[in-house]
């Protein structure tokens, strides 16, 4: 048997009620079967996991997961994923954000998290929108786009979230899209496997909101612009900026080495003892 | 004078909008109003309920305190709004969707394959709901509910929402006319 | 009047009445249920001349509404109860540099993220004390979309007066409930403006107390060069440590609104005469008492209600005399019990004060009060 | 109530089955849009159905961008379809 | 004896009780003037094989802390006024998802910035309403060197066993003096830890009353796989919007502290025989009134000191006895008044109560609750 | 008379007490006397300048200029600049800020100041520690140090601001030092003319912490190491990753144009009225 | 009996530093003690006050309540402290830095003047004050000062500092021997 | 008390006077370390004093680097020095 089915149900909350709660077509069921199989796929034990989420409709996420999970604040999941991450080492430390989440009210904790280099795997659902509370912009809604909270066009500029945490020091940085289910579960498995503070930008549909207000509209045709408009790197480096407007690139952006907090104290500690 | 009217059904059936529809219908033809919905555990899903208090004087409480009438689209609806019912109140529902209603004056009409079907749009069906419901209520003219439906509807569509409102309201007052209550009509129905 | 009625969700009123009295700043972010009003101010900004910007989050909201202020331009902010807590330190800062800024509280169910759909009244205690180091506030509460417009309309007023953040602090059914209103034409609605000064930049030090207590406002950028600070600071806000100037400062920071007492006795009172039993209420709950109230009447029973519209300053006067003249009193809120602590605290023994309480993010239903008023009658 | 709608693998050549768990798919259409073989098509209740079985490579692209692990591909003989992202 | 005594200031014994007292994590940002116990935990953790981290903001200090202690260590931060403010949202989420932590608060002049380097008693009230939504919570206040030490270690005890968060208000005076104390040696300390699930994970539900109101607690990566939240959450930490389900998780909340009440009523009392005027004070305020009765004793002057080490939950039945004993009471503090109104609540106008304030950022001296004691007693 | 006796003086407040409060030698003044020459350099009246501040040492400056000025809550002086120049777009708004307080509590609002292109001048005075608290490690401490918070050395890396800021959307990003009076004060001068969030990173001596803890000692000795350790972009385009390790790259790094917030927000409000 | 002490000063000096050994010798002496210092309304610069308190009982009240001793380094410091002195307390100042004391009991010794030029140190100003203190404090052994001293200076320049502190006591020592206190000396000295 | 500690331009030639004032100068030595002809040196009282004033260019980089502002060079004729940064 190679089903799914057998997997995912493996790791589904057999105690939660299904269908989920996101909407149709919403691309956070996606992520989640990807990282059900990259989890898998690296052979973690369930108590290896703590999956840890702010709010939203991303921050559901943890509680379909048959892991140690935890839902959080608004923005903060970074912060307690900290604190996990140092009281036990040896976990697996996942945070699931959305991009308001993660890069509005948690910017700060994930550039800070990126510079310290916390061994933590940040996922950051980007649906470029707040999709929870009904459709107004984020910080990666694209200029111009009208939205809930931005009637009349959005007059700010998005965040290259890649980018940010780039600048600020995260070692591993990659990209990808929910409609490229497999090489998304690929990533998420090697950025897991990384050690050091790792972010995944998952590009994800929220139907609900930004089709309608991008006027993108269905699931489906959702799912078709990320298939039309995904570069990968190696092939945006041959690219020239004017024909990577408007594309969005995937791959693994950045992977260098650096020293993890735990590590340093840990090097401390042992020098305390001796 | 204190007449409650509730609507329940699914999120997306666009009864939020409909409670206002009414609400507004109301106001127009001088009545005080209040509207309320249930925001359920999540903002999608689940079910949604939609809520419309008319009175001719102020209204302290602003929650239904015996519903006067219910339009329920699914069984589940129906059985979870049921218990707020004033004793003589009128429930309507949606045929193919419920089946069991432990109530004595029962309205039951294909809504939901009139909208699927003769408007070949399923979202019509608040609209056919609103048209029903204005047959039956005693305090809301047709007019009125004809002048709150073209404010509050997108100019695009009205025209397709006000034809399904019409619609409703004659299978409303069709059935008004040859409605006879006999009472716990579903006690055998079980 | 029929034509002048509109069918109004508390929110909208809300807006609407803060365009009325003045505001022309909104920064905010989003969270249910107080995101209606950030979503309608969006629309409603850019039209009225003002400015609208979504910022990233609370801290920096209010603290973008307190700059603004500083600007001389009105401004306001709205949340619910987590967002709220983050501008705690920003509260105490508009306190402690004087500065009006308008803060709706949408409240919503339960500690942490709770149930935010629903209704509570969790935050009035949060509302006076949430923000540390000692510093007065002003806490109103609607408890209708009518309320909701015009105790709006007053949060600027009062903020505008004494100089100071001034909190509404509604409930989610306030703000969500739809209802028919007449609302006052634009002409109609009083507004007051904070006091500007008079004097020449050279003679003006920004918290001098002219002998109100309350220090005229320059706006940055006009002529009046002076320093602003939430550094303990003399007349002039330089920062000092002085005994006398810091007894003096704090001294008058409660003086401006407590020599206001007796005219920020804000509530309604409903069936007072020969009322033996008072039922005293707030925000959406003073509905279901209110009908309550008019059933056991109906019913023959000597009940009386006292809808409070300002919770903070306590009105201790008001209550005070409501005590005095029930035989006993109801304290009905949407919490443990937090308003009816200062019901107790002023009430020194004298009549016996029962709390209904409910925390499940229901609201507290005409039945559950009278069923209260019965027993105390039995 | 709701039960897999299961369309076994075809006797002999075909030896893959793709089934809809309708208690949980939400009608959302990807998996019909996405199918690299079109094996699939709405049914009458809305419900995803596989058309033409036969074309079915076992890729599991249906299975992997349903967001309700409502649909479950079986495969016995073939390989997973590679990558066509 | 002479030996063990050493010198040490507040903040040290701090450190060193929670070291005592089994804390291995402490994640903070340095405030004045509570930088010197974060100093001090930035040599100690890696020494006794804890995590030290600081923090990027106090939002931060306290999310790592109570990620730590679900990961089952035991956690603490410490701040100021400021910083606490901004704490509150996951003070509120600490208490909703019942995760043990301490948090000090050394309490400094003036509310926003205020006056850093100066003492106070202004956040007695945020410490019990600073963060949205009804919840309990404990507070502890030392007035020592030694308090410090036995208080925190006795925050400790409480966390763990209520499964709360729980707070150490200290004001500046406590935090920065040095004092000659004897302090426990590691094995006198009593230590408590919260209760570990003693059945197998598959019947383990974290948030299922087992009786005591308190369900035992598994940490993160033990075998035990549950869901934490701070929505309103059913016995297994899933989200639930039920009306049961809330009301008896609020009520578990609330009830597994006030069972205990009668527990909690931690005080000393002084001169406490014949005593017609009581002063009530808390922190270092208590040490002036120790002194200021002492001096009054030996004047003749009958008046005994009632000294709270525990200001949260209010010790309603310790406080009512005294009022009952009492010609008058005289509460001081470093305030405009806050635990005084507490007094008030309590009294039920029997007993005159009589406050005595300041808030110049200066302590409050024996002389001036002298004169108040001899205003009493004419 | 050139002397800068009478410039300083025209802006110094005659009713604060001097000397001021910072320490003998510490970088903040020479900072100060820059920004005043900058804006008579600029030709701007006191009343058209507002200065901003967070807490820190860094926070004091502005209290000592005669401009309407405002002292507001630790790291939150961006957020006040933001709703100051929306109130009123006419003045030029500039925020004071230490590293701590810009990037550590702070770093959020400034992340966000520079993707929403807000017209402030944010001056970030890098020293590298907290002064104000008392020697902690800040987020731009160098990886090792011993400091007051990282008595074994500490374990985290820094930020380089510059980058983060760049990488957030800021147009304008320079850098320099309180050693190249001269060179700071034009490239303030620029970047309060200039439209948009401009950002200048000041390496300032922090003599009494960092010089202590670094090592580095007196006042003249941490000026001398800021001469010889800096590099101008010029000059570092053309040097090797090993041959800049360990130096301090000043100059103006980016200055890119973008539209403004205000100014977008102007724009709808005039379609509004049309 | 309690026996209150006071060292004053500007930052830099190292009167905390003082105030601590000297609340550590007190210790070793087995005493009851308490030391606070006075944080300033800035960090750095500005004066600078450290206190000892010294008892043979629990201090209840934690500062001063009657200096017995004053140590004034400038005149500031000095005047500032004298309105808490005891009617019959002993003022100790820098004889270069502070010119006028109106107080009976007052000893002026070069502190300053002796650290910068025996010690070429101006940095042991504090252990001057702190010796000659020593011989006037009835309380407080030298040899308690000296292991005071020696737990809680840095090793490096331990040697330099006993040295300071012994000169100081040496320079008390002598004083004491031949000091006659005449009230309110310096009336006249305005 | 504390004054301005004026050197006077010299006769003639040297048009430039370096005046410190004590009352705001912390003896940093800033001033003293960088002046490009070392015309300033540590004075018997600490602070800083013009030795040989006749190398004093006017380049005003002591009043610069000043971080207290108690440094003020008055020039009349020559010209600023050139930026030795
Ligand atoms: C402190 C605080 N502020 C605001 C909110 C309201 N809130 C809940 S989710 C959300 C944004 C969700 O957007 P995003 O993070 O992008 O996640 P998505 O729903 O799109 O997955 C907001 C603003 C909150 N819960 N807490
Ligand atoms: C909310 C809050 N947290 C902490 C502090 C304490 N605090 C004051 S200044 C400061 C850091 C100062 O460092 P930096 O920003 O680098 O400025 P510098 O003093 O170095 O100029 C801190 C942590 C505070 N005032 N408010
Ligand atoms: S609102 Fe958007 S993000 Fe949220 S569940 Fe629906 S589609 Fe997904
Ligand atoms: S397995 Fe592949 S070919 Fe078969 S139905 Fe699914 S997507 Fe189509
Ligand atoms: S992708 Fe899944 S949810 Fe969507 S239609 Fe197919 S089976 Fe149903
Ligand atoms: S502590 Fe450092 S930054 Fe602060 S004034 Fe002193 S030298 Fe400057
Ligand atoms: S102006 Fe130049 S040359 Fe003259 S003293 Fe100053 S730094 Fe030296
Ligand atoms: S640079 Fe200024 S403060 Fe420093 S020594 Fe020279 S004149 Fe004095
Ligand atoms: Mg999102
Ligand atoms: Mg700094």
């Amino acid at each position: 048997m190679t089903g799914q089915e057998h997997l995912i149900h493996r790791y589904l909350r057999s105690s939660k009620r299904f269908p989920h709660v996101w909407c149709p077509g919403c691309g956070i069921g996606i992520l989640l079967g990807a990282l059900v199989r990259a989890i898998d796929g690296n052979g973690y034990g369930k108590d290896d996991i703590v999956l840890i989420s702010g709010i939203g409709c991303s921050g559901r996420l943890p509680v379909y997961l048959d892991f140690n999970t935890l839902h959080t604040t608004h923005g903060r999941a970074l912060t307690f994923a900290t604190g996990i991450k140092l009281a036990k080492p040896k976990l697996k430390v996942i945070a699931i954000m959305g991009d308001g989440d993660a890069s509005s009210i948690g910017g700060n904790h994930l550039i800070h998290s990126a510079r310290r280099n916390i061994d933590i795997t940040a996922i950051i659902i980007n649906n470029q929108i707040y999709g929870m509370t009904g459709g107004q912009s984020s910080p990666t809604t694209p200029f111009g786009l009208h939205t809930a909270s931005s009637p009349f066009g959005h007059l700010e500029h998005p965040f290259d979230i890649a980018k940010l945490v780039e600048a600020a020091g995260a070692p591993f940085v990659a990209r990808s899209t929910v409609y490229h289910a497999r090489i998304l579960e690929r990533l998420i498995g090697t950025a897991i496997a990384k050690s050091g503070f790792s972010v995944i930008e998952v590009m994800s549909p929220c139907v609900t909101h930004f089709g309608k207000w991008s006027g993108i509209g269905s699931a489906v045709q959702m799912m078709q612009w990320q298939k039309d408009n995904t570069v990968s790197i190696e092939k945006a480096r041959n690219m020239t900026p004017t024909e990577l407007q408007g594309k969005v690139v995937t791959g693994v952006l950045i992977d260098a080495h650096k020293p993890t907090f735990h590590e340093e104290h840990a090097r401390i500690s042992r020098e305390m003892k001796d | 004078m204190r007449y409650e009217l509730r609507l329940a059904g699914s999120g997306g059936q666009g009864l939020v909008l409909a409670g206002i529809v009414l609400a507004e219908a109301a106001l127009l033809d001088g009545h005080v109003v209040v509207h309320s919905q249930n925001y359920g555990p999540e903002a999608r899903g689940g079910n949604s309920v939609s809520e419309v208090i008319i009175s001719g004087e102020e209204i302290d409480y602003p929650r239904a305190t015996g519903l006067d009438m219910l339009v329920a689209l699914n069984q589940r609806a129906c059985n979870d709004n049921l218990p707020d019912m004033k004793e003589d109140g009128l429930v309507i529902v949606d045929s193919s969707a419920v089946k069991k209603v432990l109530w004595g004056r029962v309205l039951r009409l294909p809504l939901q394959r009139q909208a699927d079907h003769a408007f070949k749009d399923s979202r019509v069906v608040n609209m056919l709901a609103l048209g029903v419901l204005t047959a039956f209520c005693p305090l809301i003219q047709a007019e009125s509910m004809g002048q709150a439906l073209t404010s509050r509807m997108p100019a695009g569509s009205l025209d397709h929402n006000l034809e399904a409102f019409r619609t409703g309201l004659s299978m409303g007052h069709d059935l008004a006319s040859r409605t006879h209550f006999h009472e716990v009509e579903d006690a055998t129905d079980v | 009047m029929k034509s002048n009625r509109v069918l109004l969700q508390g929110s909208e009123a809300c807006v609407r009445a803060a365009i009325a009295a003045g505001c022309r700043f909104y920064a905010g972010y989003p969270i249910t249920p107080a995101t209606e009003i950030m979503e309608l101010m969006s629309r409603a900004m850019p039209k009225a001349g003002g400015v609208f910007i979504q910022m990233e989050d609370e801290i920096a909201s209010l603290g973008a509404a307190v700059g603004a202020s500083l600007g001389g331009v009105k401004a306001m902010t709205a949340t619910s109860g987590p967002g709220f807590s983050l501008m705690q330190e920003h509260i105490s800062f508009a306190a402690m540099a004087e500065v009006p800024c308008v803060i709706v509280n949408v409240m919503r169910g339960g500690l942490s993220t709770g149930l935010p759909t629903r209704p509570a009244q969790g935050d009035v205690m949060q509302a006076r004390w949430g923000a540390h180091g000692d510093h007065p506030i002003l806490v109103v509460a609607p408890s209708s979309t009518y309320e909701f417009f015009d105790l709006t309309v007053k949060a600027f007023n009062l903020a505008e007066r004494y100089r100071s953040p001034v909190i509404v602090l509604a409930d989610e059914v306030v703000a969500h409930t739809r209802e028919s209103v007449v609302l006052p034409s634009a002409h109609e609605v009083e507004v007051e403006d904070r006091v500007r000064p008079s004097v020449p930049p050279e003679w003006y030090s920004p918290y001098r107390d002219p002998g109100t207590g309350i220090p005229p406002m320059a706006a940055f950028g006009e002529g009046y060069r002076f320093h602003v600070t939430g550094l303990m600071h003399d007349i002039n806000g330089y920062p000092t440590e002085r005994q006398d100037e810091t007894e003096e400062l704090m001294a008058r920071l409660f003086n401006k609104i407590s020599k206001d007492f007796h005219l920020l006795q804000w509530y309604d009172s409903y069936f007072e005469e020969g009322a033996e039993v008072t039922v005293i209420a707030y925000g959406s709950v003073a509905r279901s008492a209110l009908r309550a109230v008019r059933t056991a009447r109906e019913k023959g029973m000597p009940v009386g209600l006292l809808k409070l519209k300002m919770l903070w300053p306590f009105m201790r006067r008001t209550v005070s005399q409501y005590l005095q003249s029930s035989r006993s009193v109801i304290v009905a809120e949407m919490n443990m019990g937090q308003l009816s602590r200062e019901v107790k605290r002023v009430n020194q023994g004298t009549c016996p004060i029962h709390t209904l309480n409910r925390v499940d993010g229901r609201m507290i239903t005409p039945e559950q009060i009278l069923t209260a008023i019965e027993e105390e009658l039995r | 109530m709701l039960a897999y709608d299961c369309v076994p693998a075809a006797l002999g050549a075909i030896m893959n089955s793709v089934n809809v768990y309708k208690g949980w798919c939400k009608k959302c259409g990807i998996c019909i849009a996405f199918c690299p073989q079109k094996v699939l098509a709405t049914g009458a209740d809305g419900f995803p159905a596989p058309g033409n079985l036969e074309a079915c490579t076992g890729c599991r692209w249906c299975e992997l961008r349903c967001p309700d692990f409502a649909i479950v591909v079986s495969t016995e003989a073939r390989e997973e379809g590679t990558d066509e992202e």
